[in-house]
Protein backbone atom coordinates (compact mmCIF):
# COMPACT_ATOMS: atom_id res chain seq x y z
CA UNK A 1 0.00 0.00 0.00
CA UNK A 2 1.59 3.58 -1.23
CA UNK A 3 0.45 4.77 2.63
CA UNK A 4 1.81 4.16 5.74
CA UNK A 5 -0.12 5.24 9.05
CA UNK A 6 1.66 5.43 12.38
CA UNK A 7 0.24 6.47 15.85
CA UNK A 8 1.04 7.18 19.09
CA UNK A 9 -0.56 8.96 22.10
CA UNK A 10 0.66 11.83 24.45
CA UNK A 11 -1.59 13.10 27.42
CA UNK A 12 -4.46 13.65 26.15
CA UNK A 13 -3.67 13.62 22.76
CA UNK A 14 -3.33 11.02 19.90
CA UNK A 15 -1.04 11.81 17.26
CA UNK A 16 -1.08 10.48 13.87
CA UNK A 17 1.82 10.58 11.25
CA UNK A 18 1.48 10.13 7.80
CA UNK A 19 3.64 9.26 5.32
CA UNK A 20 2.84 8.22 1.34
CA UNK A 21 0.73 9.31 -0.13
CA UNK A 22 -3.02 10.21 0.49
CA UNK A 23 -5.68 10.23 -2.24
CA UNK A 24 -9.12 9.02 -2.45
CA UNK A 25 -7.78 5.69 -2.98
CA UNK A 26 -5.80 5.99 1.02
CA UNK A 27 -8.20 8.71 2.17
CA UNK A 28 -10.34 5.52 3.24
CA UNK A 29 -7.71 4.37 5.56
CA UNK A 30 -7.07 6.91 7.22
CA UNK A 31 -10.67 7.74 8.13
CA UNK A 32 -10.74 4.12 9.83
CA UNK A 33 -7.58 4.22 11.45
CA UNK A 34 -7.79 7.20 12.79
CA UNK A 35 -11.82 7.47 14.19
CA UNK A 36 -10.75 3.81 15.65
CA UNK A 37 -7.60 5.15 17.64
CA UNK A 38 -9.58 8.23 18.61
CA UNK A 39 -12.39 5.76 20.03
CA UNK A 40 -10.10 3.62 21.94
CA UNK A 41 -7.97 5.86 23.29
CA UNK A 42 -10.44 8.09 23.90
CA UNK A 43 -7.98 11.28 23.70
CA UNK A 44 -9.72 14.54 22.89
CA UNK A 45 -7.27 16.37 21.10
CA UNK A 46 -5.43 14.70 17.78
CA UNK A 47 -2.30 15.66 15.90
CA UNK A 48 -1.70 15.23 12.44
CA UNK A 49 2.01 15.24 11.38
CA UNK A 50 2.78 15.28 7.52
CA UNK A 51 6.42 15.16 7.46
CA UNK A 52 6.58 11.98 5.34
CA UNK A 53 3.83 12.81 2.99
CA UNK A 54 4.91 12.63 -0.58
CA UNK A 55 1.78 13.76 -1.97
CA UNK A 56 -1.39 14.56 -1.21
CA UNK A 57 -4.84 15.82 -2.88
CA UNK A 58 -8.42 17.48 -1.95
CA UNK A 59 -9.38 13.94 -0.62
CA UNK A 60 -6.95 14.43 1.96
CA UNK A 61 -8.47 17.86 2.64
CA UNK A 62 -11.68 16.12 2.95
CA UNK A 63 -10.34 13.81 5.43
CA UNK A 64 -9.08 15.90 7.41
CA UNK A 65 -12.14 18.31 7.75
CA UNK A 66 -13.77 15.26 8.53
CA UNK A 67 -11.40 14.67 11.94
CA UNK A 68 -11.47 17.73 12.39
CA UNK A 69 -15.28 17.89 12.95
CA UNK A 70 -15.54 15.34 15.60
CA UNK A 71 -12.49 16.53 17.43
CA UNK A 72 -13.95 19.96 18.01
CA UNK A 73 -17.50 18.40 18.33
CA UNK A 74 -16.37 16.19 21.25
CA UNK A 75 -14.51 20.03 23.15
CA UNK A 76 -10.91 18.55 21.35
CA UNK A 77 -8.60 20.42 19.73
CA UNK A 78 -6.62 19.92 16.57
CA UNK A 79 -2.96 20.70 15.05
CA UNK A 80 -1.34 19.95 12.03
CA UNK A 81 2.61 19.77 11.42
CA UNK A 82 5.58 19.16 9.05
CA UNK A 83 3.34 20.83 6.42
CA UNK A 84 5.46 21.14 2.88
CA UNK A 85 4.81 23.91 1.02
CA UNK A 86 2.52 22.17 -1.49
CA UNK A 87 0.05 21.03 1.20
CA UNK A 88 0.13 24.94 2.56
CA UNK A 89 -1.09 25.82 -0.41
CA UNK A 90 -3.94 23.27 -0.61
CA UNK A 91 -4.56 24.29 2.82
CA UNK A 92 -4.73 28.20 2.07
CA UNK A 93 -6.75 27.51 -0.77
CA UNK A 94 -9.76 25.39 0.62
CA UNK A 95 -9.82 28.21 4.09
CA UNK A 96 -8.92 25.48 6.38
CA UNK A 97 -6.04 27.28 7.88
CA UNK A 98 -8.57 29.75 9.40
CA UNK A 99 -9.84 27.17 11.71
CA UNK A 100 -7.08 24.78 11.89
CA UNK A 101 -3.56 26.19 13.54
CA UNK A 102 -0.15 24.38 11.88
CA UNK A 103 2.92 24.12 13.31
CA UNK A 104 6.57 23.32 12.68
CA UNK A 105 7.05 20.09 14.77
CA UNK A 106 5.65 17.35 16.56
CA UNK A 107 6.18 18.66 19.74
CA UNK A 108 5.41 22.24 19.42
CA UNK A 109 1.84 21.60 18.22
CA UNK A 110 1.81 19.19 21.11
CA UNK A 111 2.44 22.44 23.49
CA UNK A 112 -0.88 23.61 21.97
CA UNK A 113 -3.09 20.77 22.41
CA UNK A 114 -1.28 19.45 25.11
CA UNK A 115 -2.22 22.11 27.77
CA UNK A 116 -5.98 21.16 28.73
CA UNK B 1 11.68 20.48 -28.23
CA UNK B 2 9.23 18.82 -30.53
CA UNK B 3 5.27 18.37 -29.85
CA UNK B 4 4.63 14.80 -28.89
CA UNK B 5 1.05 13.24 -27.57
CA UNK B 6 -0.07 10.63 -25.56
CA UNK B 7 -3.28 8.72 -24.68
CA UNK B 8 -4.40 6.96 -21.77
CA UNK B 9 -7.42 4.79 -21.01
CA UNK B 10 -7.46 2.70 -17.46
CA UNK B 11 -10.51 0.94 -15.83
CA UNK B 12 -12.20 3.26 -13.34
CA UNK B 13 -10.81 1.97 -10.11
CA UNK B 14 -9.13 3.72 -6.97
CA UNK B 15 -6.06 1.82 -7.38
CA UNK B 16 -5.34 3.91 -10.95
CA UNK B 17 -5.18 7.33 -9.39
CA UNK B 18 -1.52 6.73 -8.70
CA UNK B 19 -0.69 5.00 -11.86
CA UNK B 20 -2.54 7.86 -13.92
CA UNK B 21 -0.30 10.49 -12.04
CA UNK B 22 3.07 8.48 -12.12
CA UNK B 23 2.21 8.07 -16.15
CA UNK B 24 0.86 11.67 -16.75
CA UNK B 25 4.16 12.88 -14.54
CA UNK B 26 6.70 10.54 -16.71
CA UNK B 27 5.67 12.07 -19.85
CA UNK B 28 5.48 15.44 -18.83
CA UNK B 29 8.78 14.87 -17.52
CA UNK B 30 10.86 15.65 -20.89
CA UNK B 31 9.94 19.04 -20.72
CA UNK B 32 12.27 19.39 -17.18
CA UNK B 33 9.41 20.88 -15.41
CA UNK B 34 10.06 22.27 -12.05
CA UNK B 35 9.04 20.14 -8.78
CA UNK B 36 6.39 22.59 -8.11
CA UNK B 37 5.11 22.10 -11.70
CA UNK B 38 5.31 18.62 -11.37
CA UNK B 39 3.60 18.48 -7.66
CA UNK B 40 0.37 20.18 -9.39
CA UNK B 41 -0.08 18.52 -12.55
CA UNK B 42 0.22 15.20 -10.52
CA UNK B 43 -2.34 17.11 -7.99
CA UNK B 44 -4.90 18.18 -11.11
CA UNK B 45 -4.92 14.73 -12.81
CA UNK B 46 -5.47 13.30 -9.46
CA UNK B 47 -8.19 15.40 -8.69
CA UNK B 48 -9.88 14.91 -12.64
CA UNK B 49 -9.29 10.97 -12.25
CA UNK B 50 -10.86 11.01 -8.56
CA UNK B 51 -14.02 12.97 -10.21
CA UNK B 52 -14.38 10.46 -12.72
CA UNK B 53 -14.47 7.29 -10.48
CA UNK B 54 -15.99 8.77 -7.82
CA UNK B 55 -18.74 10.95 -9.44
CA UNK B 56 -18.87 10.41 -13.08
CA UNK B 57 -19.14 6.47 -12.53
CA UNK B 58 -19.86 6.62 -8.62
CA UNK B 59 -17.22 4.03 -8.40
CA UNK B 60 -19.09 1.06 -10.58
CA UNK B 61 -17.43 0.05 -13.91
CA UNK B 62 -16.03 2.19 -16.47
CA UNK B 63 -12.75 3.76 -18.06
CA UNK B 64 -11.02 7.02 -17.69
CA UNK B 65 -9.66 8.59 -20.70
CA UNK B 66 -6.66 10.97 -20.19
CA UNK B 67 -5.02 13.30 -23.65
CA UNK B 68 -1.88 14.66 -22.86
CA UNK B 69 0.38 16.79 -25.38
CA UNK B 70 3.48 18.83 -25.60
CA UNK B 71 2.74 22.11 -27.87
CA UNK B 72 5.30 24.05 -28.45
CA UNK B 73 6.35 23.58 -24.61
CA UNK B 74 3.50 24.09 -22.71
CA UNK B 75 1.01 20.86 -21.69
CA UNK B 76 -2.34 20.53 -22.86
CA UNK B 77 -4.10 17.65 -20.66
CA UNK B 78 -7.40 16.56 -21.33
CA UNK B 79 -9.21 14.02 -18.79
CA UNK B 80 -12.28 12.52 -19.61
CA UNK B 81 -14.71 10.00 -18.50
CA UNK B 82 -18.45 8.26 -20.10
CA UNK B 83 -20.10 8.81 -16.60
CA UNK B 84 -23.32 10.57 -15.35
CA UNK B 85 -22.22 13.88 -16.29
CA UNK B 86 -22.41 17.01 -14.47
CA UNK B 87 -26.19 19.00 -14.36
CA UNK B 88 -24.84 22.55 -13.15
CA UNK B 89 -21.29 23.06 -13.83
CA UNK B 90 -21.03 26.69 -12.52
CA UNK B 91 -22.29 24.79 -9.53
CA UNK B 92 -19.75 22.48 -9.51
CA UNK B 93 -17.09 25.08 -9.99
CA UNK B 94 -17.92 27.34 -7.01
CA UNK B 95 -15.35 26.13 -4.29
CA UNK B 96 -16.70 23.97 -1.59
CA UNK B 97 -19.41 22.91 -3.84
CA UNK B 98 -20.11 19.02 -3.53
CA UNK B 99 -22.11 16.95 -4.03
CA UNK B 100 -21.16 13.78 -1.94
CA UNK B 101 -20.54 15.95 1.30
CA UNK B 102 -21.45 12.27 3.46
CA UNK B 103 -18.00 10.47 1.66
CA UNK B 104 -16.03 13.62 3.41
CA UNK B 105 -15.41 15.37 -0.22
CA UNK B 106 -14.08 18.71 0.17
CA UNK B 107 -15.87 20.40 -3.11
CA UNK B 108 -11.75 21.84 -3.85
CA UNK B 109 -11.37 19.81 -6.89
CA UNK B 110 -12.47 22.11 -9.63
CA UNK B 111 -10.75 25.15 -7.27
CA UNK B 112 -7.33 23.43 -7.00
CA UNK B 113 -7.69 22.71 -11.22
CA UNK B 114 -8.39 26.10 -11.78
CA UNK B 115 -5.67 27.32 -9.34
CA UNK B 116 -3.33 25.17 -10.81
CA UNK B 117 -3.89 25.21 -14.59
CA UNK B 118 -3.09 28.13 -16.70
CA UNK B 119 -6.65 27.07 -18.66
CA UNK B 120 -9.58 24.98 -17.72
CA UNK B 121 -12.86 24.28 -19.78
CA UNK B 122 -15.11 21.73 -18.52
CA UNK B 123 -18.04 20.02 -20.95
CA UNK B 124 -20.08 18.29 -19.64
CA UNK B 125 -23.53 16.60 -20.37
CA UNK B 126 -26.11 14.12 -18.30
CA UNK B 127 -25.95 10.61 -19.02
CA UNK B 128 -23.15 11.18 -22.06
CA UNK B 129 -19.82 12.11 -19.46
CA UNK B 130 -17.64 14.78 -19.08
CA UNK B 131 -14.76 16.18 -20.39
CA UNK B 132 -12.15 18.46 -18.21
CA UNK B 133 -9.49 20.07 -20.56
CA UNK B 134 -6.61 22.30 -19.01
CA UNK B 135 -3.81 24.06 -20.32
CA UNK B 136 -0.68 24.40 -18.35
CA UNK B 137 2.60 27.37 -19.66
CA UNK B 138 5.88 26.17 -17.88
CA UNK B 139 7.98 28.72 -16.71
CA UNK B 140 11.02 27.77 -18.38
CA UNK B 141 9.53 26.07 -21.77
CA UNK B 142 11.66 28.44 -23.98
CA UNK B 143 14.86 26.72 -22.29
CA UNK B 144 13.58 22.65 -22.42
CA UNK B 145 15.91 21.65 -25.58
CA UNK B 146 16.47 17.77 -25.99
CA UNK C 1 -5.99 -8.62 -6.55
CA UNK C 2 -9.15 -7.60 -8.93
CA UNK C 3 -8.39 -7.77 -12.36
CA UNK C 4 -7.15 -4.72 -14.41
CA UNK C 5 -6.52 -3.06 -17.27
CA UNK C 6 -4.54 -0.34 -19.35
CA UNK C 7 -4.82 0.91 -22.96
CA UNK C 8 -1.63 3.47 -24.28
CA UNK C 9 -0.94 5.40 -27.64
CA UNK C 10 1.75 7.92 -27.96
CA UNK C 11 3.92 8.96 -30.56
CA UNK C 12 6.80 6.64 -32.16
CA UNK C 13 9.21 8.84 -31.28
CA UNK C 14 12.71 7.76 -29.58
CA UNK C 15 11.97 9.36 -26.22
CA UNK C 16 8.91 7.83 -25.35
CA UNK C 17 11.05 4.23 -24.94
CA UNK C 18 11.52 4.99 -21.62
CA UNK C 19 8.25 6.48 -20.68
CA UNK C 20 6.31 3.40 -21.97
CA UNK C 21 8.87 1.47 -19.57
CA UNK C 22 7.87 3.89 -16.84
CA UNK C 23 4.29 3.73 -17.62
CA UNK C 24 4.34 -0.22 -17.96
CA UNK C 25 6.05 -0.81 -14.97
CA UNK C 26 4.19 1.76 -12.70
CA UNK C 27 0.51 -0.35 -13.55
CA UNK C 28 2.69 -4.10 -13.18
CA UNK C 29 3.25 -2.65 -10.10
CA UNK C 30 0.83 -3.08 -7.81
CA UNK C 31 1.00 -6.92 -8.20
CA UNK C 32 4.17 -6.60 -6.13
CA UNK C 33 6.59 -8.20 -8.63
CA UNK C 34 9.83 -9.33 -8.01
CA UNK C 35 12.71 -6.35 -8.94
CA UNK C 36 13.58 -9.24 -11.47
CA UNK C 37 10.06 -9.91 -12.71
CA UNK C 38 9.95 -5.64 -13.13
CA UNK C 39 13.44 -5.30 -15.21
CA UNK C 40 12.15 -8.12 -17.25
CA UNK C 41 8.89 -6.42 -18.33
CA UNK C 42 10.56 -3.06 -18.65
CA UNK C 43 12.81 -4.81 -20.82
CA UNK C 44 10.63 -6.57 -22.99
CA UNK C 45 8.23 -3.53 -23.29
CA UNK C 46 11.13 -1.29 -24.03
CA UNK C 47 12.12 -4.19 -27.17
CA UNK C 48 8.59 -3.95 -29.06
CA UNK C 49 8.45 -0.50 -28.24
CA UNK C 50 12.09 0.42 -30.37
CA UNK C 51 11.05 -2.27 -33.33
CA UNK C 52 7.73 -0.55 -33.37
CA UNK C 53 9.58 2.99 -33.92
CA UNK C 54 12.60 1.27 -35.88
CA UNK C 55 10.98 -1.25 -37.97
CA UNK C 56 7.72 -0.60 -37.87
CA UNK C 57 7.44 2.79 -38.72
CA UNK C 58 10.98 3.29 -39.41
CA UNK C 59 11.45 6.37 -37.56
CA UNK C 60 8.30 8.20 -39.87
CA UNK C 61 5.60 9.51 -38.07
CA UNK C 62 3.41 7.26 -36.37
CA UNK C 63 1.99 5.65 -33.12
CA UNK C 64 2.52 2.84 -31.10
CA UNK C 65 -0.41 0.58 -28.54
CA UNK C 66 0.02 -1.11 -25.97
CA UNK C 67 -2.59 -2.93 -23.62
CA UNK C 68 -1.85 -4.22 -20.41
CA UNK C 69 -4.17 -6.77 -18.49
CA UNK C 70 -3.81 -7.74 -15.14
CA UNK C 71 -5.85 -10.80 -14.93
CA UNK C 72 -6.10 -13.44 -12.07
CA UNK C 73 -1.95 -12.21 -10.95
CA UNK C 74 -0.72 -12.27 -14.37
CA UNK C 75 0.02 -9.89 -17.10
CA UNK C 76 -1.24 -10.05 -20.33
CA UNK C 77 1.19 -7.15 -22.58
CA UNK C 78 0.11 -6.45 -26.50
CA UNK C 79 2.41 -3.90 -28.38
CA UNK C 80 1.09 -2.74 -31.45
CA UNK C 81 2.30 -0.85 -34.67
CA UNK C 82 0.42 -0.24 -37.62
CA UNK C 83 4.11 0.35 -39.94
CA UNK C 84 5.27 -2.08 -42.45
CA UNK C 85 4.62 -5.47 -40.89
CA UNK C 86 7.17 -8.05 -40.86
CA UNK C 87 7.61 -10.82 -44.61
CA UNK C 88 9.01 -13.50 -42.43
CA UNK C 89 7.82 -14.09 -38.88
CA UNK C 90 9.95 -17.34 -38.44
CA UNK C 91 12.92 -15.71 -39.89
CA UNK C 92 12.78 -12.42 -37.74
CA UNK C 93 12.73 -14.46 -34.49
CA UNK C 94 15.74 -15.92 -35.10
CA UNK C 95 18.48 -15.22 -32.38
CA UNK C 96 20.96 -12.49 -34.53
CA UNK C 97 18.46 -12.11 -37.06
CA UNK C 98 18.40 -8.27 -38.23
CA UNK C 99 17.51 -6.35 -41.15
CA UNK C 100 19.18 -3.47 -39.62
CA UNK C 101 23.41 -4.11 -39.21
CA UNK C 102 23.58 -1.32 -40.55
CA UNK C 103 21.92 0.35 -37.40
CA UNK C 104 23.90 -1.89 -35.18
CA UNK C 105 20.52 -3.32 -34.21
CA UNK C 106 21.65 -6.69 -32.36
CA UNK C 107 19.01 -9.35 -33.45
CA UNK C 108 18.24 -9.92 -30.15
CA UNK C 109 14.82 -8.59 -29.42
CA UNK C 110 12.56 -11.11 -30.30
CA UNK C 111 14.88 -13.50 -27.94
CA UNK C 112 14.71 -11.33 -25.26
CA UNK C 113 11.13 -11.34 -25.04
CA UNK C 114 10.92 -14.96 -25.52
CA UNK C 115 12.93 -15.83 -22.60
CA UNK C 116 11.86 -12.88 -20.12
CA UNK C 117 7.91 -13.72 -20.97
CA UNK C 118 6.20 -17.09 -20.41
CA UNK C 119 4.02 -16.33 -23.67
CA UNK C 120 4.37 -14.79 -27.27
CA UNK C 121 2.54 -14.50 -30.20
CA UNK C 122 3.81 -12.47 -32.96
CA UNK C 123 1.17 -11.26 -36.00
CA UNK C 124 1.99 -8.92 -38.46
CA UNK C 125 1.27 -8.54 -42.21
CA UNK C 126 3.31 -6.79 -44.38
CA UNK C 127 1.79 -2.94 -45.20
CA UNK C 128 -0.56 -3.29 -42.14
CA UNK C 129 1.11 -3.77 -38.95
CA UNK C 130 2.64 -5.59 -35.93
CA UNK C 131 0.97 -7.27 -33.35
CA UNK C 132 3.05 -8.96 -29.92
CA UNK C 133 1.31 -10.13 -27.53
CA UNK C 134 2.97 -11.73 -24.38
CA UNK C 135 2.01 -13.38 -21.42
CA UNK C 136 4.24 -13.48 -17.92
CA UNK C 137 3.09 -15.59 -15.31
CA UNK C 138 4.42 -13.63 -11.79
CA UNK C 139 6.23 -16.12 -9.56
CA UNK C 140 4.29 -15.14 -6.07
CA UNK C 141 0.88 -13.87 -7.64
CA UNK C 142 -0.93 -16.41 -5.56
CA UNK C 143 0.23 -14.22 -2.19
CA UNK C 144 -0.54 -10.75 -4.00
CA UNK C 145 -3.59 -9.07 -2.01
CA UNK C 146 -4.02 -5.62 -2.23
CA UNK D 1 18.91 13.19 -20.83
CA UNK D 2 18.78 9.54 -18.98
CA UNK D 3 22.47 8.33 -19.61
CA UNK D 4 25.44 9.84 -18.45
CA UNK D 5 28.55 9.35 -19.89
CA UNK D 6 31.86 9.33 -18.53
CA UNK D 7 35.73 9.01 -20.09
CA UNK D 8 39.29 8.47 -19.14
CA UNK D 9 42.18 7.34 -21.00
CA UNK D 10 44.35 4.88 -18.70
CA UNK D 11 47.71 4.28 -20.71
CA UNK D 12 46.51 2.44 -24.05
CA UNK D 13 43.00 2.43 -22.57
CA UNK D 14 40.00 4.18 -23.18
CA UNK D 15 37.70 3.79 -19.67
CA UNK D 16 33.94 4.94 -20.41
CA UNK D 17 31.72 4.45 -17.59
CA UNK D 18 27.40 4.58 -18.21
CA UNK D 19 24.69 5.33 -15.73
CA UNK D 20 21.71 6.09 -16.23
CA UNK D 21 19.47 3.92 -19.01
CA UNK D 22 20.95 2.59 -22.15
CA UNK D 23 18.33 1.68 -24.74
CA UNK D 24 17.88 3.03 -28.67
CA UNK D 25 17.32 6.25 -27.54
CA UNK D 26 20.51 6.55 -25.79
CA UNK D 27 23.09 4.28 -27.54
CA UNK D 28 23.38 6.52 -30.49
CA UNK D 29 24.95 8.82 -27.67
CA UNK D 30 27.50 6.36 -26.60
CA UNK D 31 28.31 5.34 -29.91
CA UNK D 32 29.25 8.60 -31.06
CA UNK D 33 30.96 9.52 -28.04
CA UNK D 34 33.41 6.90 -27.85
CA UNK D 35 33.98 7.01 -31.37
CA UNK D 36 34.89 10.57 -30.94
CA UNK D 37 37.32 9.58 -28.06
CA UNK D 38 38.84 6.38 -29.61
CA UNK D 39 39.48 9.36 -32.84
CA UNK D 40 40.95 11.76 -30.50
CA UNK D 41 42.86 9.19 -27.72
CA UNK D 42 44.37 6.67 -30.32
CA UNK D 43 43.96 4.00 -27.46
CA UNK D 44 43.87 0.73 -28.75
CA UNK D 45 42.06 -0.62 -26.22
CA UNK D 46 38.46 -0.16 -24.67
CA UNK D 47 36.84 -0.90 -21.49
CA UNK D 48 33.19 -0.20 -20.62
CA UNK D 49 32.50 0.19 -16.97
CA UNK D 50 28.30 -0.29 -16.41
CA UNK D 51 28.64 0.18 -12.74
CA UNK D 52 26.24 3.05 -12.86
CA UNK D 53 23.31 1.94 -15.28
CA UNK D 54 20.22 1.31 -13.95
CA UNK D 55 18.56 -0.18 -17.48
CA UNK D 56 19.77 -1.32 -20.69
CA UNK D 57 18.13 -3.50 -23.49
CA UNK D 58 19.28 -5.37 -27.32
CA UNK D 59 20.53 -1.51 -28.10
CA UNK D 60 23.02 -1.70 -25.88
CA UNK D 61 23.99 -4.53 -26.76
CA UNK D 62 24.40 -3.72 -29.89
CA UNK D 63 26.32 -0.29 -29.21
CA UNK D 64 28.58 -3.03 -27.39
CA UNK D 65 29.34 -4.95 -30.36
CA UNK D 66 29.62 -2.12 -32.40
CA UNK D 67 32.67 -0.87 -30.88
CA UNK D 68 34.30 -4.56 -30.26
CA UNK D 69 34.29 -4.95 -34.01
CA UNK D 70 36.29 -1.45 -34.38
CA UNK D 71 38.51 -2.52 -31.32
CA UNK D 72 39.57 -5.90 -32.07
CA UNK D 73 39.53 -4.90 -36.55
CA UNK D 74 42.53 -2.40 -34.87
CA UNK D 75 44.53 -4.77 -33.01
CA UNK D 76 43.12 -3.36 -29.71
CA UNK D 77 41.22 -5.76 -26.88
CA UNK D 78 38.15 -4.99 -25.08
CA UNK D 79 36.71 -5.69 -21.43
CA UNK D 80 33.26 -4.68 -19.56
CA UNK D 81 33.40 -4.20 -15.74
CA UNK D 82 30.47 -3.99 -13.01
CA UNK D 83 28.13 -6.23 -14.77
CA UNK D 84 25.01 -6.45 -13.03
CA UNK D 85 22.52 -9.89 -12.95
CA UNK D 86 20.45 -8.27 -15.61
CA UNK D 87 23.41 -7.03 -17.45
CA UNK D 88 24.81 -10.48 -17.43
CA UNK D 89 21.85 -12.24 -18.11
CA UNK D 90 21.64 -10.31 -21.93
CA UNK D 91 25.27 -10.89 -22.75
CA UNK D 92 24.71 -14.48 -21.83
CA UNK D 93 21.62 -14.93 -24.02
CA UNK D 94 23.35 -12.84 -27.00
CA UNK D 95 26.48 -15.28 -26.86
CA UNK D 96 28.85 -12.44 -26.21
CA UNK D 97 30.34 -13.76 -22.99
CA UNK D 98 31.99 -15.92 -25.82
CA UNK D 99 33.73 -13.09 -27.29
CA UNK D 100 34.09 -10.69 -24.48
CA UNK D 101 35.70 -10.87 -21.31
CA UNK D 102 33.68 -9.55 -17.83
CA UNK D 103 35.94 -8.49 -14.78
CA UNK D 104 34.59 -6.99 -11.39
CA UNK D 105 36.15 -3.97 -11.07
CA UNK D 106 37.96 -1.36 -13.33
CA UNK D 107 40.79 -2.14 -12.35
CA UNK D 108 41.17 -6.13 -12.84
CA UNK D 109 39.80 -5.10 -16.05
CA UNK D 110 42.74 -2.69 -16.73
CA UNK D 111 45.67 -5.72 -15.86
CA UNK D 112 44.06 -7.36 -18.61
CA UNK D 113 43.65 -4.64 -20.96
CA UNK D 114 46.65 -2.42 -20.23
CA UNK D 115 49.61 -5.65 -20.71
CA UNK D 116 50.41 -4.53 -24.27
N1 LIG E 1 -16.45 13.63 -13.71
C1 LIG E 1 -17.57 14.04 -13.06
N2 LIG E 1 -18.75 13.44 -13.30
C2 LIG E 1 -19.88 13.84 -12.65
N3 LIG E 1 -19.89 14.84 -11.73
C3 LIG E 1 -18.73 15.47 -11.45
C4 LIG E 1 -17.51 15.11 -12.09
N4 LIG E 1 -16.55 15.92 -11.62
C5 LIG E 1 -17.13 16.74 -10.73
N5 LIG E 1 -18.46 16.49 -10.61
C6 LIG E 1 -19.41 17.20 -9.75
O1 LIG E 1 -18.82 18.44 -9.38
C7 LIG E 1 -18.77 18.54 -7.95
C8 LIG E 1 -17.55 19.34 -7.53
O2 LIG E 1 -16.37 18.66 -7.85
P1 LIG E 1 -15.02 18.94 -7.06
O3 LIG E 1 -14.79 20.43 -7.04
O4 LIG E 1 -13.95 18.13 -7.64
O5 LIG E 1 -15.34 18.52 -5.56
P2 LIG E 1 -15.53 17.05 -4.89
O6 LIG E 1 -14.94 15.99 -5.79
O7 LIG E 1 -14.80 17.16 -3.61
O8 LIG E 1 -17.02 16.85 -4.71
C9 LIG E 1 -18.79 17.12 -7.46
O9 LIG E 1 -19.26 17.04 -6.13
C10 LIG E 1 -19.74 16.46 -8.47
O10 LIG E 1 -21.09 16.71 -8.15
N1 LIG F 1 7.40 -3.96 -35.26
C1 LIG F 1 8.11 -4.42 -36.32
N2 LIG F 1 7.80 -4.02 -37.57
C2 LIG F 1 8.50 -4.48 -38.64
N3 LIG F 1 9.54 -5.33 -38.53
C3 LIG F 1 9.89 -5.78 -37.31
C4 LIG F 1 9.20 -5.35 -36.14
N4 LIG F 1 9.77 -5.96 -35.09
C5 LIG F 1 10.75 -6.72 -35.55
N5 LIG F 1 10.84 -6.64 -36.90
C6 LIG F 1 11.78 -7.36 -37.77
O1 LIG F 1 12.31 -8.45 -37.04
C7 LIG F 1 13.74 -8.38 -36.97
C8 LIG F 1 14.26 -8.96 -35.68
O2 LIG F 1 13.83 -8.16 -34.59
P1 LIG F 1 14.65 -8.19 -33.22
O3 LIG F 1 14.85 -9.60 -32.81
O4 LIG F 1 13.95 -7.30 -32.25
O5 LIG F 1 16.08 -7.58 -33.60
P2 LIG F 1 16.56 -6.11 -33.97
O6 LIG F 1 15.53 -5.11 -33.53
O7 LIG F 1 17.84 -5.96 -33.24
O8 LIG F 1 16.73 -6.07 -35.46
C9 LIG F 1 14.05 -6.92 -37.19
O9 LIG F 1 15.36 -6.70 -37.66
C10 LIG F 1 12.98 -6.50 -38.19
O10 LIG F 1 13.33 -6.87 -39.49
Amino acid sequence: MSLQIETAVSGDTLIVRLSGELDHHTAELVRERVEGELDRNRTPHLIMNFEGLGFMDSSGLGVILGRYKRVTAGGGRMALCSVNDQLLKLFEMSGMLKIIRIFGTESMALSETGVA
Amino acid sequence: MQNNHMELKFSARSQNESFARVTVAAFVSQLDPTVEELTEIKTVVSEAVTNAIIHGYEEQEGQVYIECSIIDGNIELIIEDQGRGIENVDEAREPLYTSKPEMERSGMGFTIMENFMDEIEIVSRTGVGTRVRMVKFLKNHSLAKH
